[in-house]
């Protein structure tokens, strides 16, 4: 009982006995045993339940309140229905999703086709996110009432399997008159959705869900998220997030936990993903970006020497210890290691070698001419690179800083920078940098993604999200565009593509992979249990309720906990 | 943070040899600069004596205080001790820079206003209001996160240029009742004009007075600087004692038992802030003979 | 030589000026050459405030003080004539330098190019003229001066600048009764060299001893003045009677003021400021109920 | 017989050594009585009123008796003297001025202070000695820093003989006002001896001619010890000793002009207490010294209630 | 008297519009452009609806007028308690974010500054010129005051928190709880918020407790203590004079250090993970949140006004010496 955990706690124990019954309990002081504590997604209040704001909506708007149509399995690396009961493209313009018949939104009304098409329909507003969409979606149409057809101009299949696990349906009937600024902006209190849980209450440093019994999946689907409250903390830092786990008074942190290896280890209930070594599934790839317009960025030999010169291992060892994992050459997540073409890698790969970064160097012609100890241009001129992270990210200070360690015994003079995020995203947009670390582009249905962060052209005055490095390769855009149009089962097709696209890259190292983040996870196994493991039988799914990753096994997972008490 | 007393101005002069007198007898007085001198040293000489990089990476990260790392290492294995010595002494860059530029501007309107009174004297108080009256901490907040610290030169400059009101307002009174004294009336009748009477005669009748706000200035320079280091607003280079405890706090090193990560630095703080404090009640003692024990 | 016309003074009082005082109103005088004014009245009455409007210390509020026709413009050139001593010997020195640094701060101000042995004998001089041993006084803090010996060093500090005009601000209440009388006897030697003093007191047997003239001042504004002798030997104004009675003398026993019946102001015939009894000798009206 | 000091000795505390602020003063002091105490500023006049009722820390009794109506006073023992104070022994401090409590109002400081000391306030009575001194009744609900110099001091003089003791001492209560208040002040005191509010009363002044007006007897101190005691007109008319004599002299009164008479101060200072010369302390500064003097001078009685210590005398 | 207030108010109004005017100013003019992080979090990939975002988002703060445009509207907007709208919160208003926030932070500062003003002053007295006490239990409060708030904050949340397990390290109220008005909760709250009032409350207490000690002393020394003393009356008594007369600076002291105060307030919070300001400023500053830091600054800015008024008035009350208006230096 009570949030401590620890027998102290004022909380009497006559609220204990009514809530092992689990039928009626009073909803103002909930149930340990039947209560799930998370944190590390929600930095602050929660702000709004709108599901187009996907970006900073409460946790489980999407996902645990709201729906899409399919989830993506990540192990399996395919879509898996969920509010669709299947989707199929009827010829190679046409999209057909079936939707699963019974449904109903939580305010009673059935769920329809016309949902569906009504929240891709929204998209035609300019300002909201999925609005690019329509530049290759034709239209869409519910032609009953379980059956929408998309029509494309531009089937972009990779594109669209994002689109189908990303995007959340809500009520046509609630959301019909909305205008544009309600539905971008709107608070959305008290939303309805077809999702297995409600929002019960919220406060500035929490929201609590609550689980619906009559939720559809249960029957439809066989599944139940075990908690029947979900309780999402807003911890301001993780030091708190460490010791409310310590405290017990946590299941399932999202936060990064520096050291939480050596709680691992001891014998303190907490549990991730891998018992060893990097301890969490991966998430992301960490990028050094350079910014490929400048000097002496703008030479491939310059990055690839720099590639080489970066002592990753001494990261993932000395400030993460082991929490992450080095990267691949490709920097493609360890779940697309299938696209991964080992013979480029091989021929083309880089790894650290300081002897042969300087070799590099000095065979593009980078020398040292005045014996500082760094080289300079090809003309001369000195080489003074800086490499800037957002100011208190202390993990990335701490990495940059070996970085510039590393690259100085190679010659190379970088000195890490490290400017207010604010600052950073401008600087970063306008290609006023030398050199960045970004992970912003997470795990997806499809190596796509990452190409396209990559290589996106054309280069706009602002760079906001993707393509930082600003390089312009028409052949490896033409290649991603194609990469685009092919279908998202056509495995090899995909691959053909992703090698040409892995020897672009290799050769001309427009940004040079770093490390894997970890899908941070560390759960307490005091009152709930069968967290996802490597090992044996236990579940293989994210254990994580960041926004998008719930649809990516986050789910999965809840209805997979069991009582430890049991 | 205690505050000065806004005593008659006394009388130092004559007092001085019994100042003395009194000065080295005074348990408190010498008990804290002994600790701040001890501490000053360390600041000062340890990191020539102990050769090394505060911030290099070693070999046993995490390992507790031993003959080889005295106060441990941290997380990345850097040594906690040659963080400390480094840090020592950027604490007491903060506290100088930060002191001394809050004082001299507090000494600065302290006296004008004080002394020359009227519209002057409302103006600048008023300007003293304002900045007492807005928080300190959230303009620091708000001048750091936007502009940026790079080096603690720089904290100590932001932090002494909000913390001097309260040492303007003390000056001023101390000021106000030195003004009517005959011999500043009598400097005047000798051609001294408003600057030499104010550093000629008003400012040495107060200089203990004006050295114990520089103590106390000093004191919370260190105190802000910390927790300025501490919620991520510290300067991005070097090492100081509280940039210790925000990374000592992020890493979590108390939760992971690494308390001689934690616990130095914060150590260090107090020990030089409460000695200081505690050497200027000392002070206080020796100049003012009623407070002295009798 | 130094004139005062209508000099009234307002000071503003309260934490935040909300109420005003006068100090001085409408006050009217004159010191000749050679000449020892005496100001007396009791405390609070204004004595101080005039004589620090005198030395510039304080700007009239309104009414003109002139000096050698000027009007008083606080500054090196002023001082230079005029000088004043103020009535606590003790806080005119600066505690935390030597007493004799207020010889130092002449010579800067007034005779920088003077060389030092030279400047040297003129303080040493100076001080024999006020019977202080320089040997004594020289190099000391003021803790370790007397009050006779600090107000003596404070006069002879006024005395190395050719002044002709001192205001002595009580400068003997603070002094023994021994002390008090070698002080008095100094200001009465400095007269004979042709200085003038305005000697401010509330202890009319020292006023007396000295002046010429005397001005006694009630609440603000001149209640009697004229030359010491007649204000003395015959009070026209019952508040000189009442001064004159309270001063404790050695010889007699307290009696209480001779009242008065009439008003003199109006019985010798005033109408508007000060009446004029005798030649010189002028009295305020009374505020008698018949007046 | 009222008060009976012999050879009381007190000295200050210093860094330097003892300073012999008093170095044994005998005298005596009549029921109905009031001693003036006179002598140049630092000889030990505050000094013997302070050792009468309250020593402070600093202060060491050396040797001597101090009796009050027959008891024994022990001026040493803070806490056993207290049940003298205010009863017995009182006091109007030479601060008078600051001596109340400024954040309270005088009727709530003056009840409170009769309730610590176990007595009720006696309103009809306050307010009889007041108008006595001429102080409105209002002044009671009102703050001291509402009040002038002159009602301070008259209000301490109220309050400090409450419960009629039999000594009072007044310390200096008058230098700080001016002459016209300086009479009232000084009346005052002489109608609450007339009126047996208090029975004796040391009245401590540097002023020779305001004592002769109020003191039955004066007493001239010098450097820490007696000169002179005798009934006031004798001190002013036949003063015996020689410092007496030139102080007298050095009076300026009103009427006397420097161009008719000159008067004259006595020169040198007086000497040290921290280390004072053997033999009369006076010697270096006396005119008619002589070789006798360099051994210390007994107090004699000369006349009856005329005591002078002084080989010469 | 009117005078007196009328003129204090002038200056607090001064205050407040120099306050808000540099409060406004400071985020305007400086690098980083608040919609561009918020764009940039949107993760959206398109050009073109990036452009749009932009655009949309500008207008809706009004961040493409000219400048005196907006400080007009901003004080426009101030004078019906709008503070706009929060960015990092969006589309919360800020008003409505700090209205949340701040009785978690009224409650950690009133009670810790009242408590630790008045135990602190206490203590001090009872202390001062005892010298037992003096030597063994005023060090204790030197080593208080001189501690760094989040030090303290930290240790404690480390020792009785994580280490001995008798109080929470997060949250106003156990996460298990919604409030409503039954005991349980109330003690919930009290639970919660013990160990974020003690940091607060112990290391002003020291401050105030040494403040007074020296304070005591010179009263003690003072005339009217001499005269009461020689008058017999009880140490009680004099103590008791001393003591409000000694109050009275430490009053003027209260105001003086309130700022400091609440900046250690906000520290606290942070460490503690207490809902209230503290987080919401680190917050703000951390997302370029202007609108929202705007609006906490400017509630604490009117906090403070507002305490500081209280206390003159409080200070003219108790001193006498105020209304006889003689205290010209004081104020
Ligand atoms: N700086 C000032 N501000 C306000 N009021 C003042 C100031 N100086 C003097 N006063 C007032 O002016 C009046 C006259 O003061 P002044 O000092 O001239 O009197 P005084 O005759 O010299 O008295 P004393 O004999 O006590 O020296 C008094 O009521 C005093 O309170
Ligand atoms: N607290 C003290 N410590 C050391 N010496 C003291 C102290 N108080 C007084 N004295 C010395 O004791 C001597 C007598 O002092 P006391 O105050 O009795 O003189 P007084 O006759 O009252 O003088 P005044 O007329 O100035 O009040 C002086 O020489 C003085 O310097
Ligand atoms: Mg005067
Ligand atoms: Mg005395
Ligand atoms: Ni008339």
């Amino acid at each position: 009982a009570g949030c401590t955990g620890g027998g102290s706690t004022p909380t009497p124990p006559a609220s204990q006995p009514q809530s092992s019954q689990g039928a009626v309990t009073n909803p103002d002081q909930l149930p340990r045993n039947e209560t799930l504590y998370t944190t590390g997604t929600q930095w602050g209040p929660p702000p709004n339940f709108n599901p187009i704001r996907e970006w900073d909506s409460a946790v489980g708007t999407k996902g645990l309140v709201y729906e899409t149509l399919f989830h993506y399995d990540t192990t399996a690396a395919k879509l898996s229905p969920w509010l669709a009961a299947s989707g199929a493209w009827t010829d190679d313009t046409t999209y057909e999703v079936k939707l699963r018949p019974g449904i109903k939104w939580s305010d009673g009304q059935p769920f329809t086709a016309k949902d569906v098409a009504f929240s891709f329909e929204l998209g035609k507003m300019e300002t909201i996110p999925y609005h690019h969409l329509w530049n290759w979606l034709k239209s869409v149409e519910a032609t009953d009432d379980q059956t929408v057809k998309f029509t494309f101009s531009t089937a972009n299949y990779q594109q669209w399997d994002f689109m189908l696990y990303s995007r959340s349906i809500v009520p046509e009937h609630i959301w019909k008159g909305r205008s544009e600024k309600e539905v971008l902006d709107g608070t959305n209190e008290n939303p309805v959705g077809t999702g297995s849980y409600k929002f019960l209450s919220k406060d500035q440093d929490r929201v609590v869900l609550q689980r619906r019994d009559d939720w559809w999946g249960k029957t439809t689907l066989g599944m139940e998220p075990k908690p029947r409250y979900i309780v999402d903390i807003a911890t301001p830092s993780n030091e708190v997030a460490m010791g409310m786990l310590l405290q017990k008074g946590l299941d399932l942190s999202n936060n990064f936990l520096p050291g939480v290896a050596n709680l691992v280890q001891g014998n303190f209930g907490l549990t991730t993903y891998y018992n060893e070594p990097p301890y969490m599934l991966s998430a992301n790839t960490a990028w050094l970006v350079p910014n490929t317009t400048k000097k002496p960025m703008d030479d491939p030999a310059f990055r690839k020497a720099l590639a080489a010169s970066v002592d990753v291992k001494k990261i993932v060892e000395g400030v993460y210890g082991n929490l992450v994992k080095a990267a691949s050459p490709t920097g493609l997540l360890p779940q697309w290691d299938k696209y991964v073409d080992q013979s480029v890698v091989s021929s083309s790969g880089f790894t650290f070698d300081a002897a042969k970064a300087k070799k590099l160097l000095a065979e593009a012609g980078y020398k040292d001419g005045d014996g500082d100890g760094y080289v300079e241009n090809k003309d001369g001129s000195k080489i003074s690179l800086s490499l800037i992270v957002p100011s208190g990210w202390t993990d990335w200070m701490e990495s940059a800083r070996s970085i510039s360690a590393s690259a100085k015994t190679v010659g190379i003079q970088i000195t890490p920078d490290f400017p207010d995020f604010n600052a950073l995203v401008e600087r970063r947009a306008k290609g006023d940098f030398d050199l960045l670390i970004n992970n912003e582009r997470q795990l997806s249905n499809s190596p796509y993604t990452y190409y396209e962060y990559m290589f996106q052209l054309p280069i706009q005055k602002q760079q906001n999200t993707v393509n930082f490095a600003r390089y312009e390769n028409k052949k490896a855009w033409d290649l991603v565009e194609q990469l685009d149009q092919v279908k998202t089962d056509d495995t090899a097709g995909m691959q053909k593509i992703i090698s040409e696209l892995q020897q672009i890259h290799l050769d001309d190292m427009p940004i040079i992979p770093l490390w894997y983040n970890g899908l941070w996870a560390q759960s307490s196994t005091s009152v709930w249990k069968n967290w996802p493991s490597a090992e044996g039988g236990a579940p293989k799914t994210g254990a994580v309720m960041w926004r998008n990753w719930l649809e990516l096994g986050g789910f999965e997972t809840l209805t997979q906990l069991q009582p430890s008490g049991s | 943070m205690t505050t000065i007393q806004e005593a008659a101005p006394r009388e130092p002069a004559g007092v001085r040899r019994e100042a003395l007198y009194f000065a080295v007898r005074n348990g408190k007085l010498m008990a804290g600069f002994g600790i701040v001198l001890v501490l000053l040293l360390l600041g000062l000489f340890g990191p020539l004596l102990f050769a090394g990089v505060p911030n290099d990476y070693g070999t046993r990260p995490m390992s507790p205080p031993s003959g080889e790392h005295w106060f441990g290492t941290t997380t990345f294995g850097q040594d906690v001790f040659l963080q400390f010595v480094h840090g020592l002494r950027s604490t007491f860059v903060v506290g100088v820079i930060g002191g001394g530029i809050a004082a001299v501007i507090g000494m600065f309107v302290g006296f004008v206003a004080g002394y020359r009174g009227g519209i002057v004297d409302e103006v600048l108080n008023m300007l003293t209001n304002v900045i007492l009256v807005i928080p300190t901490l959230a303009v620091l907040l708000i001048i750091n996160a936007y502009l940026g610290i790079r080096s603690v030169a720089v904290q100590g400059l932001f932090i002494g240029l909000t913390q001097w009101p309260w040492a303007a307002r003390a000056i001023r009174a101390q000021t106000f009742s030195l003004r009517t004294r005959e011999f500043v009336d009598l400097a005047r009748m000798s051609g001294s004009g408003t600057g030499k009477i104010i550093a000629k005669e008003i400012a040495p009748n107060m200089s203990s007075y004006l050295f114990m706000t520089f103590i106390l200035l000093f004191g919370g320079s260190v105190l802000i600087a910390s927790s300025l280091d501490f919620i991520g607003l510290g300067p991005t280079e070097g090492v100081s004692l509280g940039l210790m405890l925000q990374n000592a706090n992020q890493w979590s090193a108390l939760q992971l038992g690494m308390w001689w990560w934690f616990v130095p630095p914060g150590a260090a703080i107090t020990a030089i802030v409460g000695a200081l404090y505690v050497a200027n009640v000392g002070l206080d003692e020796v100049f003012n003979p009623k407070l002295r024990e009798t | 030589m130094l004139r005062l016309d209508d000099v009234t003074k307002e000071f503003r009082i309260g934490a935040f000026g909300g109420k005003s005082v006068a100090a001085v109103r409408g006050v009217s005088f004159e010191v000749v050459p050679g000449e020892v004014v005496s100001l007396i009245g009791e405390s609070g009455s204004g004595k101080s405030t005039i004589g620090r409007m005198i030395l510039g210390l304080n700007p009239v509020t309104s009414g003109s003080i002139t000096f050698d026709g000027l009007p008083v413009r606080a500054g090196k050139e002023y001082y230079r004539r005029v000088q004043g001593i103020f009535q606590d010997p003790f806080s005119s020195f600066n505690p935390v330098f030597k007493a004799d640094r207020v010889f130092t701060m002449i010579k800067e101000a007034y005779y920088p190019s003077v060389p030092g042995p030279e400047w040297a004998a003129k303080v040493e001089e100076s001080l024999r003229d006020v019977r202080l041993n320089p040997g004594q006084v020289l190099g000391k803090y003021p803790h370790q001066l007397s009050g006779g010996q600090l107000q003596r060093l404070l006069i002879a500090r006024a005395l190395l600048l050719d002044i002709k005009l001192l205001v002595a601000d009580e400068i003997t209440s603070m002094l023994d009764a021994s002390t008090r009388i070698d002080v008095l006897n100094l200001l009465a030697e400095l007269k004979v060299r042709g200085l003038s003093v305005l000697y401010i007191t509330h202890d009319l047997s020292l006023g007396t001893y000295l002046a010429e003239r005397t001005v006694v001042l009630r609440r603000g504004s001149v209640a009697e003045m004229g030359p010491t002798e007649r204000v003395f030997g015959d009070p026209l104004h019952p508040y000189t009677r009442e001064l004159l009675s309270a001063v404790p003398r050695l010889h007699e026993t307290w009696d209480d003021a001779v009242p008065v019946e009439t008003c003199l102001y109006h019985l010798k015939g005033g109408t508007g400021g000060l009446a004029e009894a005798d030649p010189g000798h002028f009295v305020a009206c009374a505020q008698l109920e018949t007046c | 017989m009222s008060l009976q000091v012999s050879e009381l000795r007190v000295y200050y505390r210093t860094l330097k050594g003892d300073v012999r602020a008093l170095d044994g003063m005998t005298f005596e002091l009549r029921d109905g009585e009031i001693l003036g105490l006179v002598g140049e500023s630092g000889c030990g006049k505050s000094t013997l009123g302070k050792s009468l009722i309250r020593m402070d820390g600093r202060m060491r009794r050396v040797g001597g008796t101090v009796t009050l109506d027959g008891h024994e006073l022990p001026i040493d023992d803070d806490r056993r003297m207290n049940d003298y104070r205010f009863r017995e022994v009182s006091l109007i401090p030479q601060y008078a001025m600051s001596a109340l409590n400024p954040t309270r109002k005088i009727r709530r400081m003056v009840t409170e202070l009769l309730r610590s000391r176990g007595t009720a306030l006696d309103t009809a009575e306050l307010e009889r000695r007041m108008d006595q001194v001429g102080l409105p009744r209002e002044v009671l609900d009102r703050y001291p820093i509402e009040l002038s110099g002159g009602m301070k001091q008259r209000m301490v003089m109220v309050i400090s003989t409450l419960l009629d003791p039999s000594l009072l001492i007044a310390d200096e209560v008058t230098s700080a006002l001016d002459v016209s208040t300086q009479k009232a002040v000084a009346r005052a005191l002489l109608g609450f001896r007339d009126s047996g509010y208090v029975k004796s009363m040391i009245f401590v002044t540097h002023d020779l001619a305001l004592t002769h007006h109020i003191a039955d007897t004066i007493m001239v101190m010098y450097a820490g010890k007696l000169a002179e005691k005798a009934p006031a007109d004798v001190i002013v008319k036949a003063p015996r000793h020689p410092y007496t004599r030139l102080l007298l002299e050095s009076l300026p009164e009103v009427g006397v002009r420097y161009t008719e008479r000159r008067l004259e101060g006595i020169a040198g200072s007086p000497p040290s207490l921290l280390d004072p010369p053997a033999g009369c302390r006076f010697r270096d500064r006396c005119p008619i010294a002589g070789e006798e003097c360099a051994q210390e001078p007994p107090v004699a009685e000369l006349a009856p209630d005329h005591h002078v210590a002084c080989w010469k005398a | 008297m009117r005078r007196y207030f009328g003129r204090k108010l002038l200056i607090y109004g001064l205050t407040f519009f120099v306050a808000v005017t540099v409060n406004w100013m400071i985020p305007r003019f400086m690098p980083g452009d608040p919609i561009a992080s918020m764009v940039a979090r949107a993760n959206v990939t398109n050009a073109q609806a990036v452009e749009a975002m932009r655009a949309y988002y500008s207008n809706l703060f009004g961040l493409d007028q000219p400048l005196w445009q907006q400080y007009v509207n901003f004080w426009g907007a101030l004078a019906h308690g709008d503070f706009g709208i929060s960015i990092w919160l969006f589309p919360t208003p800020v008003t409505d974010v700090i209205t949340q926030a701040v009785p978690y932070t009224l409650a950690l500062i009133i009670p810790s500054v009242l408590l630790s003003w008045v135990v602190g002053n206490r203590f001090g007295a009872y202390a001062a010129r005892r010298k037992l006490l003096d030597n063994t239990v005023l060090p204790v409060g030197y080593v208080l005051t001189a501690m760094p708030y989040m030090w303290l904050a930290v240790l404690l949340a480390w020792g009785f928190g994580v280490l001995l397990g008798w109080f929470p390290v997060a949250g106003g109220y156990s996460f298990s709880m919604r409030p409503n008005w039954s005991w349980t909760f109330v003690l919930d709250l009290l639970h919660h918020w013990a160990l974020p009032f003690l940091s607060l409350f112990l290391v002003a207490l020291g401050g105030w407790a040494i403040g007074m000690r020296n304070m005591i002393i010179y009263e003690l020394e003072s005339d009217y203590s001499s005269y009461l003393s020689a008058l017999g009356a009880p140490s009680r008594l004099i103590r008791r004079y001393a003591f409000r007369n000694a109050v009275l600076p430490q009053i003027t002291g209260l105001a003086l250090q309130l700022g400091v105060l609440v900046a250690g307030a906000l520290v606290t919070e942070i460490v503690f993970a207490y809902p209230g300001l503290g987080s919401l400023i680190l917050k703000a500053i951390q997302n370029k949140d202007f609108f929202l830091l705007q609006g906490t600054f400017l509630f604490i800015v009117l906090g403070v006004l507002i305490a500081n008024f209280i206390i003159d008035i409080v200070y003219v009350v108790v001193d006498p010496r105020t209304r006889a208006g003689m205290a010209g230096a004081q104020a």
